[in-house]
């Protein structure tokens, strides 16, 4: 079973990454490139079959090491 | 928007009086950003409530000091036309919540004061206290920290030159992150944050506003309790590639005429930088918001003025001189806003969409600031801790020491700091007692060091602050230098505790009679009050940062032993143990008095050896502390891979108070002219003793006890690396 | 020799460069602003260490694509030299003009210490006042130092003698410890076929005077001055 | 429109985060985790309203900036 954990900076965290790349888009010649906010995709190959327990767990890990709440928001997708 | 009132009121941090002073000044019921702006501004962090009567104490003045404290960072003179501008500031609050950004945040602060005032930023420098080791929170927050420090520092590409890293269990809820600055500016090219001009510009630049960190300042002035998770407002996050372009911004438009005052936007953002300059300038200023730059939608204009957005600066331009700047930021793609201008109504107006929302006066806003005359309790002095035994033996005894976590190795910490940026840097962490960083160009060079030993502070806070000024000036002698200034970070538990309050109180008082006796004033500093977690009290920690100049870098001398030298012992050696790190570390004992202070031998110990340098009658040198003279020749032989022979100790004094006392003003110099040496201190009346020789790969004790460099080494680089590199793994960053 | 040295926002190395070009040369470099689009007369290019753009979305990546990158592209195909030190090294490989890619350092952590170098040829313009095989000391300063490219690439790069330096102990050996970063096979250093554009990871213009620790950086300076004078 | 860049190092480039965490899971107790993989979601505000357009524009993005090709391989998403 593969959990897919993404973590994204809160809203209203600043997100220099984010603001940097919109800003070199549009050095770059694209136009029309609003808010990019950028996150972590983390993959995780679980041994775990039971899809409810995988994710109980995969938010575990969130919880616990994957996402740093004070800042960042998660969430977890079952595949 | 909620009801102004007293309740609000006391919501915000102002207590019932302060409250009713608000009302007094206004006349009125406050709106509710005016409420905003007084609780800020009278905060703790703000306005010194607590600490004023006593900083006053200190003493400021020397024929180099150019600025002292009241402005952005202290300036002294340091020659060649030129002055070094620097500050110490503590995040220490925001590094307990999120250790990676308070820290960062904490030196992109710090930064930004001293290139308000014209500096190119030179070094930084770092003193640190952390929990108990074995504590569970502990571990992530060094690794924070130690992160969050380098990401930003090794991003602006200023280089960390040193610092200072402690622990002990009553950091364990409120670690501390004191961060140092230095920067180099032209004498006569210094900016200051006084505005003037009527109609002149206020200029915004820098980064967008959001709601970062709104009420940090009250935030920072109150104590931690166990409901500080939910309290916790957005936490603030550092963009160190704008600060590098601010950097870059700001020093070429000071290259220009066309700041009148400048002042970055520290604590209280807007708020304390708008008011500041007004205030200091006894002028008048009126704010649009409208024109500042927002990175969220919707901002009232209490979230703008009470913002703590980083990387942002105010400046009061010269009207013709608007186009020019703007150009500068535009090409450094910064925001350039011009958001309001000076008047002449000594008060502060700040509209928002077409309404005032704030009308304060602003003397009185400053003037009626509360000032507390805390009351104080003296610290009951410590019984002596009678005679010791050793139970372990002197080799047992270094090995435990230097592997210990306040004395073992820390390069895991400075490996991940940049030290060598700027081409400059004569000696990098753990090369010397203090880093030494040559000015561009120039034979000259700056010595920089923070030191601190809060155990002494707790046993005796006057003593320990004496201490803390003394052992600075004692490490950048040690180089070499003539010290020339300090910059303080006073950390401490709740003022409202008389017991706090005295400790406060006496460690200053210790301070100002270093400072006066060593010519060493007071230029610029910080107080961070309210470090306690549910009750308990920090080790009071005033961290002292000293500065020195060497009028030629080649003249510094480091730790590093080379064979075929003589070691002498340079200052008077009684074997006090009282509040030892062998007695903690042995005996498990924290105990007794510190060791006494003499300030006039700490003078005369210390002209004399720095003249020795100067002579290049000295080889290698360090100060002593921590540890004693055992681990400081164990320190230096490391450093330079090389071993040492030592003689037996002079009659009267047991070999453990010997090797592992922790009396001060001394220094132990490695020398290839011992004879020269030790007439001039006899010729001088100061303490000199040949104490041994160095060569081989060991050191050897008296008696013929050997203890190889490497299993030295081993024992002093072991800690760090497996307690962090273990199991870390990194998700966040 | 005429020397440029490319300031992208957020470069932090340029200072550094510029004195020890300058101790090699005796004249100072030209700072060239990454908006402009000439580097007329200009013999050797330098793009500096530092973090360009904060080194925010991949180290390198959003200054690889500056105006002057297309001009720096053009230089090197007229044949001339070229050198990316640390976060310039990283620009280089992301503009294409270098094999491969730098990664996150293998402990995860920024690495700011000495390390020694292992000259693989002294034949060239950048190493020809050091000797074949010698080690030298050098400061590294980095995060993402972890070089790495296809195993075809890298192939190549060895079999045409293309490798210009690897991590290595002061006697020369090539071992992991040797290696902080992780890079594939000890590579620091680089060279294009034509031998004339150098990327790196670690400062040699951080170890080019004695006050500061020695001076082992220098040769690399020298040689550049003496293969390029005229 | 928003488009979803996903980025992740291709299958056999090393990726110490990854490796990195999956030990810290393991030493926080989180067992049965096999491979980990950690890469970038970078989340773009485009204002084009034609969904093959804002895909074909992202995708642009992704070659020219988002992702470098020799380590990385990206997909988007158009939501
Ligand atoms: N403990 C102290 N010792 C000496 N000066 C101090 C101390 N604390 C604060 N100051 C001085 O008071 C002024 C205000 O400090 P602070 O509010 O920290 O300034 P900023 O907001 O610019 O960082 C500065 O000039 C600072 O140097
Ligand atoms: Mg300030």
């Amino acid at each position: 079973m593969k959990a897919i954990v993404t973590v994204m900076l809160k809203n209203g965290v600043l997100d220099p990454q984010g603001k940097a790349i919109g800003q070199a888009l549009a050095t770059l010649g694209f136009a029309g490139v609003g808010e990019v906010r950028v996150g972590k995709r983390i993959e995780l190959d679980l041994a775990e079959t039971d899809p409810a327990k995988a994710r109980e767990a995969a938010e575990a890990m969130a919880r616990a090491l994957l996402a740093n709440l004070v800042i960042e928001s998660f969430s977890v997708e079952i595949v | 928007m909620k009801q102004v009132n007293q309740a609000l009121a006391a919501e915000f941090g102002l207590s019932a009086d302060e409250y009713q002073r608000v009302l007094d000044i206004m006349g009125r019921t406050p709106s509710f950003t005016e409420l905003g702006v007084f609780s800020v501004m009278w905060s703790e962090h703000c306005s010194y409530k607590s600490s004023r009567v006593w900083l006053k104490t200190l003493p400021t003045k020397a024929p180099w000091v150019i600025h002292g404290p009241g402005e952005n960072a202290g300036v002294v003179a340091i020659g060649d036309g030129l002055a070094a501008i620097f500050k110490m500031e503590s995040h220490n609050h925001p590094s307990f919540i999120e250790p990676y950004q308070g820290a960062a945040t904490g030196v992109g602060g710090i930064l930004r004061d001293v290139f308000t005032m014209g500096a190119r930023p030179v070094a930084n420098l770092n003193a640190l206290r952390f929990g108990d080791p074995k504590h569970p929170r502990t571990k992530r927050i060094v690794d924070g920290v130690v992160r969050g420090i380098g990401g930003y520092g090794n991003c602006v590409g200023v280089p960390t030159v040193g610092g200072e890293v402690n622990f002990h269990p009553s950091y364990n809820g409120n670690p501390l992150v004191n961060a140092m600055t230095v920067g180099i500016a032209a004498t006569d090219k210094i900016f200051l944050s006084a505005a003037a001009g009527i109609g002149n510009p206020v200029v915004y630049v820098g980064s967008k506003t959001g709601r970062d960190g709104i009420h940090g300042a009250t935030m920072a002035s109150t104590e931690f309790g166990a409901d500080s998770e939910e309290k916790r407002p957005t936490v603030q996050v550092g963009d160190p590639f704008v600060e590098k372009l601010l950097i870059e911004a700001c020093l070429e438009l000071m290259a220009t005429d066309a700041i009148v005052a400048i002042q970055d936007m520290g604590a209280a953002g807007l708020t304390s930088s708008s008011v500041e300059m007004a205030g200091k300038g006894g002028v008048g200023i009126e704010l649009d918001l409208d024109h500042v730059p927002q990175r969220e939608p919707n901002m009232s204009a209490y979230e703008m003025m009470l913002s703590e957005s980083q990387e942002r600066m105010l400046m009061v331009l010269r009207p013709d001189r608007e186009d020019i700047a703007r150009a500068i930021f535009e090409k450094w793609d910064l925001d350039f806003a011009v958001i309001g201008h000076i008047t002449d109504t000594g008060r502060i107006v700040v509209k928002h969409n077409g309404v005032v929302e704030a009308d304060i006066p602003l003397d009185p806003l400053a003037d009626q600031a509360p000032l507390y005359h805390r009351p104080t309790a003296e610290t009951a002095k410590q019984p002596p801790i009678g005679p010791t035994a050793d139970p372990i033996g002197l080799e047992a005894a270094l090995l435990k020491l230097v592997g210990c976590p306040d004395l073992c190795s820390r390069a895991w910490i400075t490996d991940q700091y940049d030290s060598t940026v700027g081409g400059q840097t004569v000696k990098r962490p753990g090369a010397a007692d203090a880093a030494v960083v040559r000015l561009e160009g120039l034979k000259r060079a700056l010595a920089l060091t923070t030191d601190c030993t809060p155990r002494y502070v707790q046993a005796d806070p006057e003593i320990g602050g004496m201490q803390a000024v003394a052992e600075t000036w004692r490490n950048l002698t040690a180089v070499g230098a003539r010290p020339l200034a300090i910059t303080d970070n006073m950390n401490f538990g709740n003022p409202t505790k008389p017991e706090i309050m005295g400790q406060f109180a006496s460690a200053i008082k210790g301070m100002a009679a270093a400072c006066i006796a060593l010519d060493y004033p007071v230029v610029s500093g910080n107080v961070s009050l309210y470090n306690e977690t549910e009750g308990r009290g920090i080790l009071p920690t005033p961290a002292i940062g000293g500065l020195g100049v060497l009028d030629d870098a080649a003249d510094a001398v480091g730790l590093a032993l080379k064979p075929g030298l003589t070691l002498v012992l340079i200052g008077e050696t009684r074997g006090h143990l009282g509040q030892s790190l062998w007695l903690r570390e042995i005996l498990g004992r924290e105990e007794g008095p510190p060791p006494p202070v003499d300030l006039a031998a700490e003078r005369r110990n210390g002209d004399f050896v720095r003249h020795q340098i100067l002579t290049a009658n000295v080889a290698a040198c360090h100060d002593l502390a921590d540890g004693g003279l055992l681990v400081a020749v164990a320190e230096m032989a490391m450093a330079g891979q090389t071993g040492a022979t030592l003689n037996p100790p002079p009659a009267g004094i047991a070999p453990h108070a010997w090797f592992f006392g922790e009396d001060q003003g001394r220094y132990l110099i490695a020398t290839r002219a011992p004879g020269a040496l030790l007439v001039a201190a006899v010729s001088e009346d100061i303490p000199a003793i040949e104490i041994g020789t160095t060569g081989g790969s060991d050191l050897t004790l008296p008696g013929g006890v050997t203890i190889s460099l490497s299993s030295l080494q081993a024992e002093h680089a072991r800690f760090f690396p497996e307690w962090m590199d273990q199991t870390h793994g990194d998700a966040s960053h | 020799m005429q020397a440029a040295i490319v300031v992208f926002p957020g470069i932090n190395r340029e200072r550094d460069m510029a004195i020890a070009l300058e101790l090699a040369t005796g004249h100072k470099p030209r700072m060239v602003w990454h908006k402009e689009t000439t580097l007329d007369g200009i013999d050797l290019v330098v793009l500096p260490g530092g973090f360009s753009y904060g080194d925010y979305l991949r180290c390198g990546a959003m200054a690889a694509h500056s105006p002057i990158m297309a001009e720096v592209k053009r230089h090197a195909a007229r044949g001339g030299y070229v050198m990316g030190v640390c976060n310039g090294f990283q620009i280089i490989t992301e503009a294409g003009l270098l094999p491969g890619a730098l990664l996150r350092n293998a402990g995860l952590r920024f690495l700011s210490m000495d390390c020694h170098l292992r000259v693989e040829r002294a034949d060239t313009a950048f190493t020809g006042h050091y000797q074949q095989g010698q080690t030298f000391r050098v400061p590294m300063a980095h995060g993402d130092g972890n070089y790495t490219a296809s195993t075809e690439d890298l192939d190549r790069l060895e079999g045409e003698g293309l490798v210009a330096f690897r991590y290595a102990e002061p006697s020369g050996a090539l071992t992991t410890a040797a290696n902080r970063n992780g890079s594939a096979r000890n590579i620091a250093g680089i060279f294009s076929p034509n031998l004339r554009v150098l990327g790196l990871m670690p400062h040699p213009e951080d170890l080019v005077d004695p006050l500061m620790g020695g001076t082992d950086g220098k040769p690399l300076f020298d040689g550049l001055a003496a293969a390029l004078a005229a």
